[in-house]
């Protein structure tokens, strides 16, 4: 028999737990409204949804640093903080971009934002936890529901995305469970702390095995991460889903992903183990490259802008990589920057969006061609999406060019100047397909005067969002060195 | 003192505000006014040289200092003005001449629609020759130095609808700037060795200067006076440069301009007398030039083209007397030339006039009848140019002659003898052949006048000067000797009495030959057929070589540097880079190609590799 | 004042923001006088500068990422004092002499955008600072080129963008070199580039570093063989594009030579002369020549800029203060007179829509003062003295024949070369006699144009004949530069070859 | 002995039922292939002490998963031959080939377990679902709340995804349409 | 004697056999079939292991992968309804319209 099981409920810390039962909690209520009465407007669910998410958001700062909870599940590091505020942030500017004056399929269902606050709770276990199960299920929750999510948009393209996505997520769940039971059969614990000190302590005793466990490891998280070749989802996904949520994939289930790659690799990374950084190394320049250079030649804006997440997505990779403090804090620095410009842009393409793809042979939404003279009809919208593809592309002073800055910096503090140097190719070669975007709306002429339309989509609600985002791209600079303080503090923190 | 200073401004800054007064009409309808005011100035700044060169004649110098130009680094260049022996000579000779010109022009470019800008360009181009000729530093002598050239151009190419003007201008430019980039390696060489451009600054630190030093500076200025005396090999422009109006060529391509470069070397005499290889070299090529550019004006049919010649050839002997050291024969034998000089070309403008710009001597003939004073004028010239007793010209060749021949230096006397014969004779085949025997003109349906009365005023002066400059010759002396080393000839008495003798011989003779052969029909037919006519006539073949071997070919290496090389090679290889990114673009499509299961099977290489990766790797850890 | 600077650089965004309120009528008026109160501000910055002073003045500063080490700072010395008034001088000029019909407004504010990037520039002395507004002066032109411009607008556009943009970053990269390397000497962050100077690196590092910057600043300048984009750049620039870009932009690239590696690297500034004059020389001859064999009149005065530029970089790496203050003088110069013949390029195309050569001929008979003026600037441009390009081309290659006598005669070739070209491209479409039917009915300058054009010819004048007032200001802070550079050389090659000035004056 | 047997006979057993299940052209064959499969894996868990895994997987997959797929094969009317168009199958073979050989090459060595020591031990005489209710409740208890959230969203996903309200697009509706729905 | 190094090949095999059906199926249900493959082959290792280790978090992580397994087919089977309703068909070759 076992003896009796007694928990103090100090032990527990529930603190700990807070944040993700607030989305849960909320996910549930919103449930629980639409059983009780139907037929209530999106608007309504839209600011319950931000509401939570914002209470959601005081219960991240109210956490402790460094609390472990619930018999050390829950790990409540710098990282997961600041990550969870990324994760945050980014669905509070999300979630207002529902407001749009066309009405969308997704909207008219209010499980989509109980769906939404259940992906956000899966998030938040994924990057408060170093145990690889809780990690995982974590994942799978969030998966789930994003993959609900994009198809709910309900048109052919959405499902044929969902069901790309879901499949290779399926495949790449396999992988990370043949990855976690490498480790558990290396160290007998799925816990990475444990995993670091069992595997120190024995001296890395079998390595082919490590390294097959890391495979299997780089190959899942590359997946969330869209590294190549675990990438090829990320365009088609992108393109089916709504641009909304496309701009939120493009931001949020990374920096998830890349608290998990730094919590598995950076044990590995910091013990020496070359190889890991190697082939991080060399799957970071393919990822930066190839996107680079698929991106080129795209016709379609949000493919572009997908392969240019992928390539962005490499570039901060390449701070796990080099895994110095600085580096990792200048991720968290390029990723807040990022999510605001690339959430700005994508929320620009949704502004723009038609119901009917009436460009061209009918293939793209958001082919080029379609913003051909913007200048001349929407000037403030032309503006600001040039904004937009400039701090993309790097142009100082505008946001993304101090993430840039900063993790270039960390490489070459590191001795990585080479890899500094094709950072530095690679944002040229970018600067190309920024161009072409800006090129079509202020160099060329409106190719169809009756199709002039931009703004269909726009309400004030989305116009506010693209405002801040503006304003955060623009003014980024006055916003870093605070930035930087905090985000250093809580990566130092937590030993990064 | 101070007025003196007052009389060296006037002199310099009257010509430029005639030229700005009458540069404010060019593009006007003639105005008397330009032509008559510039003149006027021109008048008072010869004044005032007249009044600096009495002044100057006794030692004295003028010196100022007008104000900063260029200060960097230890490079300090103001702009300083000198009046000294030589420079007042100089001076003297500039705005004789010029106001001549300027006079003579008034009647010259009379019908001329760009009356205005041929004044205004006039004057600038006799300002920049003031600023030469009055410069206290080499920087300054390059600001007159190239502004003269720009003058020349514009001057040259006055006509500029005419293709042959437009194109000889810019030949003259593009010749001088070689010239003009020997001149300034000079003077990078002058001030990096002497730490100043100021020349008394250089001069006072010569002795003790290395030679080579020395040898390489005095041989790059000297290729700055090569482009601006068209000495060979960059001697075509000159000829070329008849295409402009013929008081141009009077003023700028007989009696001024062209002689920058003796002045130069006569300016920089401290440095040439102490490099005796390149002075030698200076002499010899003068000599070369001196047989080379008559033998070109012995043939030549082109009235003006044979004056050119022999500008050139006058040019040589003025090299050679500066080459031998004797500085202040150089000087004056520029002084008398440039008089008799540009009386020759006005004469030669007068003709072209009553001509209707008809320049083949062989179309004229029997002129005299018509231009009787012209006639009288281009004899006296000729006479002058011969070297002929009294006039003056003798004065001053037979000197460079006895310079030579007192220096040992034989075979260059020999030359000069043998060219003071040639000399002779194409200036009276010229003379003949314009003014005496048949009348030509008649077949061709001129109907020639004599020049307006008060152009014939205004070349009088010039010829009073070419007759009596001569007899000068003591008070030159006298004048230059504060300035320039006055070396006694050991040449003795009974000598200098029969090189006078066979000097004036080979003169006469050369008359006497042009007189006879001119008055019997002239030279025949079949001498025009021989090679060595040919080759004189075509001068040589050197412009077509410069045509052939270097103009075309350099349009066509320009050509393929642009599109072969700039556009096919430089361009390219970016285009290159650009497009081979876009292809690879295009290329690693095939990854993307919407198949779920080729998208599976990549994750499936992915991983793949990674395992491969794993196993291979890990014993290197 | 004490923040004349800021305003200097912000003032004509902010108008430029505002200008977006005026109405298209008036807006020609409104960019005029905001580019004049620029320029009359830039003037009070001269009035107001103390010439002798040799070090940084006006200067401010202000933290903008202290933990990163990178602040607002600016200031200016005798070297950018005169670049800046040149920018706004060549902003007014241009603005003057606009003739652009279509979206003025939008031109109008993006040269107002432009000016701000170009003040900033050169006003920065915060590395991350001046990377912003060089970076950023890359948008507004572009705007301008590929909206403006002829056929090939935005090829020439996106070339223009990208080769600079490539270039710029492997300078940034250079950049956090060097901060990193300033931080593990010192221990502190700075992106200073007065605090950079005072730092001594071992020889390897420099010639690295030099390498980054200097590819970044050679592209800009454009160096050959990164010159390829300019041409394009010219040849389809509307007028005020080709102006801005040959009289400012192509400045920055040579103002970077001056105030970034040199001082920064001294030993691999005079390990890499070498290097870098045969390339100045083969940009001086080479394009001297391809200029020649240009049919279009714009494209010879592009190529005749490059040819020019390797003088201005050849002065630069004379390493004495007559080379670097010639060719900081030929930057101001270059400035005036390309620009100036791009606008007189320009006027022509307005009125034929063509810019070949071939087209024309005898356009001094057409249009006389058109002509007397592009004469002028034809004689600039060949380095005629008394006008600004001989102090600037003379004290340059005289500083050079220090360094290299072969050399120096070599690409002294390009007084020679350039009036080849120059001459050439003068007598084909201004001699001779009008052929065109066209052409004979061509308007002479108007107004504007005259205005914007004499302005020019006076400054190429008056600071030919007497170019004290700014050469003295240029030259105490280059001589400070050099003899600084002379006491931070370790080698003692460098220390032999940066020669301060040794030779007095002999007027004191 | 008997341990050894039975782990060689389900291991034939389980990869000639998988086999079958990804490369049988009849729908039916595979799904029955692959219930049989499932079963044997129970096995396996049976073998090796797990007996709530057994259990578990017997009920969850044999029982509810397979009832799924038997549901979905109804409805997509798969029951019969399955046509699949397989482009490059050696390619395929090899890729898995490939990977199988590599990772039974890193599988082969035995893994030192000397520094390992179990975190949550079996204990002797303590049935397996009770030690497992035991972890699971204490340790596992946030991921197991997790999980059940997990399933919800799977249920929602589900409900909404096959309900009826997705087969009209209010995604491609014009704003005209909403319109006159409205004046109807 | 059995030992954790056979479990292991097994597992392995068994995911690979997986692999493979993901790598060849082209109809959608049959590739979800895979997928169940790839899971199980890993539970058995889990299992397995925490056998040897005589340590229960195997079996823990075993839990959640079938519960996930059951969750994926929910929604993948949900996904396929959808997919189906519009197009008729579950072969893959079908999912093609976005690509490049």
């Amino acid at each position: 028999m076992l003896e009796p099981i007694s928990v103090s409920m100090e032990s527990l810390n529930l603190g700990t737990l807070a944040p993700m039962l607030v989305a849960i909690v909320g996910a549930l209520g919103i449930l629980v409204i639409d059983l009780i009465k139907k037929d209530l407007d999106k608007t309504l669910y839209v600011m319950l949804s931000v509401l939570i998410l914002f209470v959601d958001l005081g219960a991240v700062f109210g956490q402790r640093l460094g609390d472990r909870g619930f018999f050390d599940v829950m790990l409540i590091d710098g990282l997961a903080i600041l990550s969870q505020i990324v994760i945050l942030a980014a669905s509070m500017l999300f979630i207002p971009l529902a407001l749009t004056s066309r009405r969308f399929h997704e909207y008219s269902y209010p499980e989509f934002f109980a769906l939404f606050l259940f992906m956000v709770a899966g998030f938040q276990f994924m990057v408060a936890s170093d145990n690889l199960i809780l990690i995982f299920v974590g994942l799978e929750t969030a998966s789930l529901a994003l993959y609900t999510l994009i198809a709910l948009h309900n048109r052919e393209r959405s499902f044929e995305a969902a069901i790309k996505y879901f499949v290779m997520g399926a495949l790449a769940a396999g992988f990370y469970v043949m990855g976690a039971m490498v480790f558990y059969a290396l160290t007998g614990s799925v816990e990475l702390y444990k995993i670091a000190e069992i595997l120190s302590v024995s001296g890395f005793a079998n390595m082919t095995l490590v390294l097959v466990g890391v495979s299997f490891m780089i190959a899942a998280i590359g997946f969330k991460l869209s590294m190549v070749p675990f990438h090829t989802w990320t365009p088609d996904v992108y393109e089916g889903a709504s641009a909304a949520l496309a701009g939120y994939m493009s931001v949020v289930p990374k920096i998830a992903g890349f608290v998990v790659a730094m919590r598995v690799f950076e044990l590995l990374i910091h013990s020496d183990v070359v190889w890991v950084r190697d082939v991080l190394y060399v799957a970071v320049v393919v990822t930066m490259t190839l996107a680079n250079i698929i991106a080129l030649v795209q016709r379609d804006v949000k493919r572009m802008l997908a392969f240019s997440s992928i390539s962005h997505a490499g570039f901060v990779m390449a701070a796990i990589m080099i895994g110095t403090t600085q580096a990792n804090s200048a991720l968290f620095l390029y990723w807040i920057l990022f999510l605001f410009t690339n959430l700005g842009a994508f929320a620009m393409l949704w502004v723009s969006r038609h119901k009917a793809a009436v460009w061209g042979d009918g293939r793209f939404d958001h082919p080029y061609e379609k913003f051909a003279g913007m200048i001349h009809i929407m000037p403030v919208g032309a503006v600001v999406m040039a904004l937009f593809m400039l701090s993309l592309a790097g142009v100082p002073p505008f946001s993304l060019f101090w993430g840039k800055l900063y993790i270039m910096s960390a490489a070459v503090n590191s001795d990585y100047i080479i890899l500094a140097l094709i950072m530095a190719i690679n944002s040229a070669i970018s600067a190309y397909y920024y161009l072409k975007l800006i090129v079509y709306m202020f160099l060329k002429d409106p190719s169809e005067s009756g199709r002039t339309v931009y703004m269909k989509n726009a309400s004030k609600p989305l116009q506010t969002i693209i405002g801040f985002s503006v304003f955060l791209t623009v003014f980024a600079v006055l916003a870093v060195d605070p930035m930087w303080e905090f985000i250093s503090t809580y990566v130092q923190a937590s030993g990064f | 003192m101070e007025h003196m200073e007052t009389y060296l401004y006037i002199a310099l800054f009257a010509p430029l505000v005639g030229s700005l007064f009458a540069s404010l009409f060019a593009d006007k309808p003639k105005m008397l006014v330009t032509g008559i005011g510039t003149s006027t100035l021109l008048f008072v700044s010869w004044v005032s040289s007249v009044v600096l060169l009495m002044h100057v004649y006794h030692g004295d110098v003028v010196h100022v200092k007008m104000m900063d130009w260029i200060h960097a680094g230890g490079l300090y260049i103001p702009f300083g003005f000198v009046v000294d022996q030589v420079s007042a000579t100089m001076m003297f000779v500039v705005t004789t001449v010029s106001t001549v010109v300027h006079v003579y022009s008034i009647g010259y470019m009379d019908h001329d629609r760009s009356f205005n800008r041929f004044f205004a360009w006039l004057s600038a181009f006799v300002f920049s020759m003031m600023v030469l000729v009055m410069s206290d530093n080499f920087a300054g002598l390059f600001i007159g130095w190239e502004g003269v050239g720009l003058c020349s151009w514009a001057l040259i190419g006055f006509w500029y609808e005419r293709e042959s003007a437009s194109w000889a201008a810019n030949e003259a430019f593009i010749m001088n700037r070689i010239a003009d980039l020997g001149m300034l390696i000079g003077i990078f060489l002058v001030y990096w060795n002497f730490g100043s451009l100021q020349y008394d600054v250089v001069f006072a630190q010569v002795d003790g200067m290395d030679a080579t030093i020395l040898m390489m500076t005095t041989a790059f200025l000297f290729i700055g006076a090569m482009g601006k005396s068209a000495q060979f090999p960059l001697h075509t422009w000159l000829a070329d440069a008849m295409e402009g109006p013929t008081p141009v060529s009077a003023l700028i391509h007989a009696a001024t301009m062209v002689t920058a470069g003796v002045y130069l070397v006569i300016r920089a005499n401290p440095l040439y007398s102490l490099v005796p290889e390149v002075s030698y070299f200076v002499a010899c090529l003068g000599a070369f030039v001196a047989i080379f550019a008559a033998s070109m004006a012995l043939v030549n049919r082109d009235l003006k083209r044979i004056i050119a010649y022999s500008t050139l050839s006058q040019l040589g002997y003025m090299f050679v007397a500066a080459g031998l050291g004797a500085y202040w024969v150089a000087l004056f034998h520029l002084m008398t030339h440039a008089f008799f000089k540009a009386l020759l070309f006005l004469g030669a403008g007068n003709v072209m006039h009553a001509m209707d710009d008809e320049l083949d001597i062989f179309k004229m003939g029997g002129l005299s009848k018509k231009m009787k004073w012209t006639m009288i004028m281009m004899t006296l010239a000729s006479l002058a140019l011969a070297g002929i007793y009294p006039f003056a010209g003798f004065f001053s060749k037979d000197k460079i002659l006895e310079v030579a021949f007192a220096g040992d230096h034989y075979i260059l006397w020999a030359i000069l003898w043998f060219t003071a014969g040639l000399t002779a004779f194409y200036s009276f085949r010229l003379v003949m052949l314009v003014f005496f025997g048949e009348e030509r003109y008649k077949i061709f349906g001129f109907h020639p006048h004599e020049a307006y009365r008060y152009m014939l005023f205004a070349m009088s002066p010039l010829a009073i000067l070419a007759v009596i400059a001569g007899f000068f010759e003591h008070d030159f002396i006298h004048l230059v000797s504060y300035a320039l080393p006055i070396e006694e000839y050991e040449v003795s008495h009974t000598v200098f009495w029969i090189l006078v003798v066979i000097t004036q011989g080979i003169a006469l003779g050369g008359i006497a030959l042009a007189v006879y052969k001119y008055s019997h029909g002239g030279f025949s037919k079949k001498w025009e057929e021989t090679f060595i006519y040919k080759l004189l006539f075509n001068q040589y073949y050197i412009p077509k070589i410069y045509d052939e071997y270097i103009c075309k070919p350099y349009a066509e290496i320009s050509t393929i540097m642009w599109k072969d090389f700039d556009l096919k090679i430089v361009d390219a290889t970016v285009d290159f880079i650009a497009t081979s990114i876009y292809k690879s673009g295009m290329a690693s499509r095939v990854v993307q190609s919407g198949n779920l299961s080729n998208m599976l099977r990549w994750m499936g290489v992915g991983l793949l590799i990674l395992l491969v990766a794993a196993i291979l790797y890990s014993p290197v850890r | 004042m004490d923040h004349i600077l800021s305003v200097l650089v912000f003032f004509p965004a902010v108008a430029g923001l505002l200008g977006f309120v005026v109405s298209k009528e008036s807006i020609r008026a409104y960019g005029i006088s905001v580019a004049a109160i620029e320029f009359f501000l830039s003037l009070w910055l001269w009035f107001s500068f103390d010439g002798s002073y040799p070090g940084m003045q006006f200067v401010e500063v202000l933290p903008l990422i202290p933990s990163f080490g990178i602040s607002y700072y600016l200031g200016v010395d005798g070297i950018s004092l005169f670049i800046v008034i040149l920018s706004t001088f060549i902003t007014l000029i241009g603005l003057i002499a606009l003739s652009i019909e279509k979206d003025v407004k939008n031109m109008i504010v993006s040269l107002l955008f432009l000016e701000m990037t170009m003040v900033g520039v050169f006003v920065s002395l915060d590395a991350i600072l001046f990377y912003v507004f060089w970076e950023l002066s890359l948008v507004p032109m572009l705007y301008i080129i590929g909206a403006w411009g002829g056929e090939l607008r935005v090829y020439a556009a996106i070339k223009f963008f990208l080769y600079t943009f490539a270039g710029s970053l492997i300078m940034l990269v250079g950049m956090l070199v060097m901060a990193y390397l300033y931080y593990q000497a010192t221990g502190v962050w700075s992106f200073s580039i007065t605090e950079w100077h005072r730092l001594i690196l071992p020889m390897n590092y420099q010639i690295w570093l030099f390498i980054a910057f200097f590819i970044g600043l050679a592209i800009k300048v454009p160096m050959f063989p990164f010159h390829t984009w300019l041409p394009y750049a010219h040849g389809q620039a509307p007028t005020i594009g080709s102006v801005i870009l040959a009289a400012v932009l192509l400045k920055m690239g040579t103002y970077g030579l001056v105030r970034l590696p040199l001082p920064m690297f001294p030993d691999a500034s005079v390990y890499m002369i070498y290097p870098v004059a045969v390339l100045s020389l083969i940009m001086i001859i080479y394009t001297a020549m391809v200029a020649y064999a240009q049919k279009d009149m714009k494209q010879v005065i592009a190529y005749s800029s490059v040819s020019h530029m390797g003088v201005i970089v050849l002065g630069t790496f004379a390493m004495n203060p007559e080379g670097i203050t010639g060719s900081v003088f030929f930057m101001l110069s270059h400035g005036i007179v390309s620009g100036a013949l791009f606008m007189l390029v320009g006027v022509i195309y307005d009125r034929r829509h063509t810019k070949l050569m071939s087209e024309f001929g005898g356009l001094a008979k057409a249009m006389p003062r058109y002509a007397t003026i592009m004469g002028i600037m034809v004689m600039a441009s060949v380095g005629l003295p008394l006008t600004m390009s001989f102090v600037g081309e003379f004290l340059s290659l005289a500083g050079f024949y220090q360094i290299s006598h072969t050399m120096t005669i070599l690409a002294g070739s390009s007084i020679i070369l350039g009036a080849v070209y120059m001459l050439s491209l003068y007598k084909k479409s201004f001699f001779g006699d009008v052929v065109h039917e066209k052409n004979k009915k061509l308007k002479d300058l108007d107004g504007k144009e005259s205005m914007a054009l004499w302005t020019l010819v006076l400054v190429t004048v008056w600071l030919g004949v007497y170019p004290k007032p700014v050469l003295e200001p240029i030259n105490t802070s280059v001589e400070s530069l050099v003899s600084f550079m002379h006491k931070k050389a370790m080698t003692d090659e460098a220390k032999s070859v940066i020669r301060p000035t040794v030779i007095k004056r002999e007027a004191e | 002995m008997i341990e050894t047997i039975a782990f060689y006979l389900f291991s034939a057993v389980t990869i000639v039922m998988f086999w079958i299940t990804v490369s049988s052209k009849n729908a039916l064959y595979s799904m029955s292939a692959l219930a049989a499969g499932m079963i044997m894996i129970s096995g396996f868990f049976f073998l090796l002490d797990a007996d709530f895994l057994g259990v578990v997987q017997i009920i969850v997959y044999t029982g509810a998963v397979m009832a799924l797929y038997a549901f979905g094969m109804m409805f997509f009317d798969t029951t019969r031959e399955v046509k699949e168009n397989i482009r490059a199958p050696k390619l395929v073979f090899l890729l898995s080939g490939l990977t199988a050989l590599l990772l039974v090459i890193a599988f082969v060595a035995p893994i030192a377990a000397d520094h390992i020591k179990a975190f949550y031990p079996m204990v002797e005489g303590v049935e397996n679902p009770q030690a497992v209710g035991v972890v699971l409740f204490t340790k596992y208890l946030v991921p197991f709340e997790v999980a059940a959230v997990m399933l919800l969203v799977a249920m929602i996903a589900g409900i909404i995804l096959a309900g009826k309200k997705m087969d009209e697009s209010l995604t491609l509706k014009i704003e005209e349409e909403f319109q006159e729905k409205g004046a109807k | 004697m059995i030992t954790l190094s056979h479990y292991l090949i097994l597992s392995a095999i068994l995911f690979c056999i997986g692999l493979y059906g993901v790598y060849r199926r082209k109809n959608l249900l049959l590739l979800l079939f895979s997928t169940e493959i790839l899971l199980n082959a890993a539970n058995v290792g889990f299992a397995a292991i925490s056998k040897f280790y005589g340590d229960l978090t195997g079996q823990m992580f075993a839990f959640f992968i079938v519960a996930v397994a059951a969750s994926e087919v929910a929604v993948g089977l949900g996904l396929m309804i959808v997919w189906y309703k519009r197009r008729g068909t579950l072969d893959i070759d079908t999912l093609q319209s976005m690509h490049g």
